[in-house]
């Protein structure tokens, strides 16, 4: 099955990279933007999807900084 | 006394590891792949792009046999050295504190930084002349320190930047951290590379030194 | 199938090529022959206008070992070691993507370097881009570039210890990237590429084969594929080569390995034209024939045809021969360093490039016809008859002081504080760094000896575009002097010749002059050429780029603790010029500001007395007589004098009138002449005592006089003003 | 209003971390997975979600190498 992995800082953990894009943002003539955040996108085919959990919190994020969100049977 | 230097695939600072280690004591590679550490006194994680840094730095070298070894080396009290990708997958693994984020300035930085000497009773800063700032050189996309709530003690920071040295947004300008036993260090400058006045400072050498005396009292005592 | 006649354009070939090809193969070439052909025989790996010019580059010389023809040139430097070194481009692709473009060029010199047997032990970086003040294209490229090229060297651990950047509105459309790799090689290890032995194996290293750089050669596709692509042949076909550094490191270790053991008989990396130009420069070189059987290369993508396998130019892979009897030790070491390594061919004494699919014929050429038949072309230069360059947009208004000239000097682009570049490269990985960059006019890097190589890259299409073959000249004088700075001889150099459309008589004539003047300037100072790379059709509709030929030199001092420095240090240290110095601002930075076009004729260089003064500074730096030593190059004398204080946090105060004003402090003669500073017994006889180090400040009488603290803020301002501020951190 | 971009490696282009995620699964004990892509995962409020696609071309993706998927009105 194919699956999707969002990877995102967590709340309060700085993130330069959504920082710049918002700042890049307006630059380029598009404003309106807000609360813009970059993490991580991992897809994959998994057999076992109820492994991927423990794939997350043990190689595909860090716990400690990031928080995840799984969406099966993706595209 | 012999170090341990671990060579990840994407290690890149194995071989100056083992040069500075060399200036102290003996030093081998341990390859990642092993379990064996052949007997060494301390294990140094060096500097790199262990897996290329994919996903994140650390993230996959920390699962390697070795690693396994490390941390029961370290269970054990031996002394576990972390540099710059050393100090990222030492994060990762579990055996210091904190993480290891994306420079503010979204950058690599290579940059002679000032570092201030937090303690003087560690085994790896024991030797470090006291007040005295010690120069050595930082080189990372990714040293931005993240402090975490809980499960870091203020007297498990052992190098902090100077002011105006911070080169990567580090949480209270901190360069370096041990875990609360005391016996796993991880910095993100690069003592190895300031091992000799002719490659710009030697201040790096206190750090070795630093092992190699508190090795030498625990052989004697 | 034969290849349906058209074809042949749209790949490039002439009308006349093509049937020379008929001739020479008697019928017309299958799709697979045809593919490898146009490539074999297109510029980039033919040299078809430039073969002829390079042989008037002297290759020969005591130290030489490897000259031009292997994947990259080596000297002997002692102790049994020798430096392999070459540069080379990656212009167009760093266009397209300069991200990917400038990784990737730093991945294939890498490759060119260990393909001889070489660890690499720096690279060195020389970029042209378009002017960053006007244009936000060109502030874009320089940020990607720069990070390409961190990316891979950083991430590889070979530290970026140098290199050059210039605008110019020239290079707007046409940015120049180059790479330049140096290696260091026990002479027993040295290899290379040519085949050996009939019946030894061909093995296939590395990453796995995908349609990366197919580019051109997609017109081929059989149209059935074009037609079930689903997502259209574009996407199927990615141009766009991406950079693994980190298969490369592997790469690369495994390869040393590999040599270390002894178990290859020869080695070539794979750059253009993948497995097609590697195969038949192997085959070539060693008299004899090659068979590849494309079912067995490992693809990444699935439904790949035979021809894509042939020009696919996916990074990070080396072709290798191996003894049949050695090939489970060869499977061994690539096991433990994971890298993939498949046997896809064999070598033949058939003197023919046979490319099998399984059982299947595609493709069986004689080698010289893909390697030696592709006709050489003879250039008609025509000096231009009017100026080819616009003037530059003018920054200065006229009527400054000599305070406001020299600020505007170090706040320009091209003289401005590199930092913002350099820091973002890792200098020192290998610890043998001694001197970074900012520290001395060459890089120096540390020998087991007690010695050190010294290592500068310079061009400077400004000059050459004024005089092709003195300003050519120019380049090779000023690496020269940039390694006298360190106490350095010189070896040998390697050289990048960067120009338009050779098939234009002016830029035909451009080439051929630099190349005179580059030889000339060699054959003066006794320096080899040792390799190099050719990049032409630099040209957008509104003309060429300036003639950039780009040098890098390599030279060796004996004494590491004694590498010279460029900044004053000591307070009461007396100043002095050594060498030969009469400025002119023809093609100087001050003319450019004033919006004057690069034109004019530029100062006589005496190379005796060039090569006298070179040796005297060297001599001097080796015997540790001078605290500092700096050649005068661009923004002359004032700038070479603000360098030296700005290195080293200390003030100058000269004596003497600097007479002649502008001309004098801000004139030009890049090569020829030092500042160096030291005792005033040292400096007496070496050169004309002009000043003393001291102070805060830089005294010029009746000239100027600025803090130097104001000197290096408007210095490192220079460029951080254009650096777009990066979104992704990759 | 939230809009979620994920950009992904376009394919046929090689993608290192993809396959170094692929490589490091199975050695730690998650057999069964295949064809690991990783991007990259943009999240924003946009007043203004026409212009998205726009925003994806000219700077939150690199359509030479990537190609992008909006996803709008997320979390
Ligand atoms: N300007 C030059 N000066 C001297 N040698 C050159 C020059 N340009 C190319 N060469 C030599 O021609 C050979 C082929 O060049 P190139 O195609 O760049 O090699 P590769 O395919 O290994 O990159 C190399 O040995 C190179 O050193
Ligand atoms: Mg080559």
């Amino acid at each position: 099955m194919r699956a999707r992995v969002l990877v995102r800082p967590k709340a309060g953990i700085l993130d330069p990279q959504g920082q710049a894009v918002e700042r890049a943002l307006p630059a380029l003539g598009f404003d309106g933007v807000a609360n813009v955040h970059v993490g991580r996108l991992i897809e994959l085919d998994v057999e076992d999807p109820a492994r991927l959990p423990e794939m997350c919190e043990r190689l595909l994020s860090n716990p400690l900084v990031e928080e995840y969100e799984i969406v099966e049977g993706s595209s | 006394m012999t170090f341990g230097v671990v060579r990840f695939p994407g290690s890149c600072d194995d071989v100056d590891a083992v040069l500075a280690a060399e200036r102290v004591g003996e030093a081998v590679m341990l390859w990642h792949g092993e379990r064996d550490l052949q007997g060494v006194d301390a294990v140094i994680i060096p500097g790199g792009f262990s897996y290329g840094d994919y996903l994140r730095p650390g993230a996959i070298a920390r699962f390697s046999p070795v690693m396994e070894a490390v941390s029961e080396f370290a269970g054990d009290g031996g002394l576990v050295l972390g540099i710059c990708n050393g100090f990222q997958v030492l994060c990762e693994a579990g055996l210091l504190p904190g993480a290891l984020l994306a420079n503010v300035s979204l950058r690599f930085v290579c940059r002679q930084v000032e570092l201030e000497v937090m303690s003087e009773y560690s085994p790896f800063t024991r030797a470090c002349p006291l007040g005295e700032p010690l120069s050595i050189p930082v080189k990372h996309m990714s040293g931005r320190y993240y402090r975490p709530e809980q499960g870091l003690a203020d007297t498990q920071i052992l190098l902090r930047y100077l002011p105006g040295h911070n080169p990567n947004g580090s949480d209270h300008d901190i360069a370096g951290v041990s875990n609360a036993a005391g016996n796993v260090f991880g910095l993100m400058p690069h003592p190895e590379h300031a091992v000799d006045p002719l490659m710009g400072s030697s201040d790096g050498l206190w750090i070795f030194e630093s092992i190699r005396a508190h090795l030498a009292d625990r052989v004697v005592a | 199938m034969p290849s349906s006649p058209h074809r042949y354009r749209e790949l490039g070939l002439t009308e006349s090529e093509y049937e020379l090809i008929l001739v020479l193969l008697g019928r017309h070439p299958g799709d697979v022959e045809l593919a490898m052909l146009s490539l074999m025989w297109s510029e980039h790996c033919s040299y078809k206008h430039s073969k002829r010019l390079l042989r008037r580059l002297p290759t020969e010389g005591p130290h030489v070992l490897m000259g031009p023809g292997e994947n990259a040139g080596a000297v002997d430097i002692g102790d049994g070691l020798a430096v392999a070194f070459k540069v080379e481009s990656h212009n167009h692709p760093s266009a397209v993507e300069p991200f990917q473009g400038a990784a990737t060029g730093v991945g294939g010199i890498l490759r060119d370097v260990f393909a001889v047997g070489a660890r690499p032990i720096a690279i060195l970086d020389s970029l042209r881009f378009g002017e960053p003040a006007s244009s936000e294209r060109s502030r874009y490229l320089l940020e990607r570039a720069v990070e390409g090229i961190g990316h891979y060297g950083n991430s590889i651990g070979v530290p970026t210890v140098g290199g050059e950047i210039y605008f110019d509105q020239s290079y707007e459309q046409n940015c120049l990237v180059n790479a330049m790799c140096l290696g260091l090689v026990p002479h027993e290890r040295l290899i290379r590429s040519a085949a050996v032995g009939p019946g030894n194996v061909l093995v296939l290293l590395g990453a796995l084969t995908g349609r990366d750089g197919i580019g051109g050669a997609s017109v081929l596709a059989s149209a059935e594929f074009g037609i079930d692509g689903v997502d259209g042949v574009a996407d199927k076909r990615p141009s766009v080569q991406i950079g693994d550094p980190f298969t490369e490191k592997k790469l690369l270790e495994c390869c040393l390995e590999l040599l270390d053991r002894d178990l290859l008989a020869a080695l070539q990396d794979l750059g253009a034209a993948g497995l097609t130009s590697a195969s038949s420069e192997m085959a070539a070189k060693g008299g004899l024939g090659l068979d590849i059987d494309v079912a067995r290369v490992p693809l990444r993508e699935p439904g790949m045809e035979p021809f894509e396998i042939m020009v696919s130019e996916s990074q990070e892979r080396m072709l290798c021969v191996v003894t049949p009897d050695l090939l489970g030790a060869v499977a061994a070491v690539c096991e433990r360093w994971e890298v993939l390594c498949t046997e896809v061919g064999s070598v033949t004494d058939t003197g023919r490039l046979r490319v099998l699919d399984g059982s299947a014929i595609v493709g069986d050429m004689p080698v010289a016809v893909l390697v030696d038949e592709c006709p050489m072309y003879d250039l008609d230069p025509e000096p231009p008859l009017e100026e080819l360059y616009p003037p530059p947009a003018a920054v200065l208004r006229g009527g400054e002081t000599a305070r406001d000239l020299l600020i505007a000097l170090l706040a320009s682009p091209n003289l401005a504080s590199r930092r913002p570049v350099f820091e973002q490269y890792d200098s020192i990985v290998g610890s043998r760094t001694v001197r970074r960059p900012d520290e001395a006019d060459a890089a120096v890097l540390r020998l087991p000896d007690g010695g050190a190589l010294a290592i500068s890259i310079d061009g400077n299409g400004r000059r050459v575009a004024c005089d092709p073959r003195a300003g050519a000249a120019e380049a090779v004088y000023e690496c020269s002097a940039n390694l006298a700075c360190v106490g350095a001889e010189p070896l040998g150099l390697t050289n990048c010749l960067n120009f338009g459309n050779p098939e234009k008589a002016h830029v035909a004539w451009q080439l051929t002059e630099a190349i005179e003047g580059l030889a000339r300037a060699c054959e003066a100072l006794g320096v080899p050429v040792v390799g190099g790379n050719v990049s032409l059709y630099n040209e957008a509709p509104d003309g060429p780029i300036l003639p950039t030929p780009v040098v890098g030199m390599v030279g060796r001092l004996p004494d590491v603790s004694r590498a010279g420095r460029m900044g004053f240090v000591r307070d009461g240290d007396a100043i002095a010029i050594v060498g030969p110095f009469a400025p002119s601002l023809n093609g100087s930075e001050v003319a450019k500001l004033r919006g004057a076009a690069p034109a004019g004729g530029l100062p006589v260089m005496e190379p005796q007395a060039v090569r006298d003064a070179h040796a005297q500074v060297r001599d001097a730096v080796r015997s540790g007589a001078l605290s500092s030593a700096h050649d005068i190059a661009e923004g002359g004398l004032a700038v070479a004098l603000a360098e030296c204080c700005i290195a080293g946090g200390i003030g100058a105060r000269l004596k003497v009138r600097i007479e002649g004003g502008v001309q004098e402090l801000f004139g030009e003669a890049p090569g020829r002449a030092f500042v160096v500073s030291g005792s005033e017994e040292a400096l007496t006889g070496l050169g004309r005592i002009i000043g003393r180090v001291g102070g805060t400040d830089l005294v010029i009488p009746g000239a100027l006089q600025v803090a130097v603290s104001e000197l290096r803020a408007i210095r490192d301002a220079g460029l951080v003003q254009y650096a777009s501020s990066p979104v992704w951190s990759e």
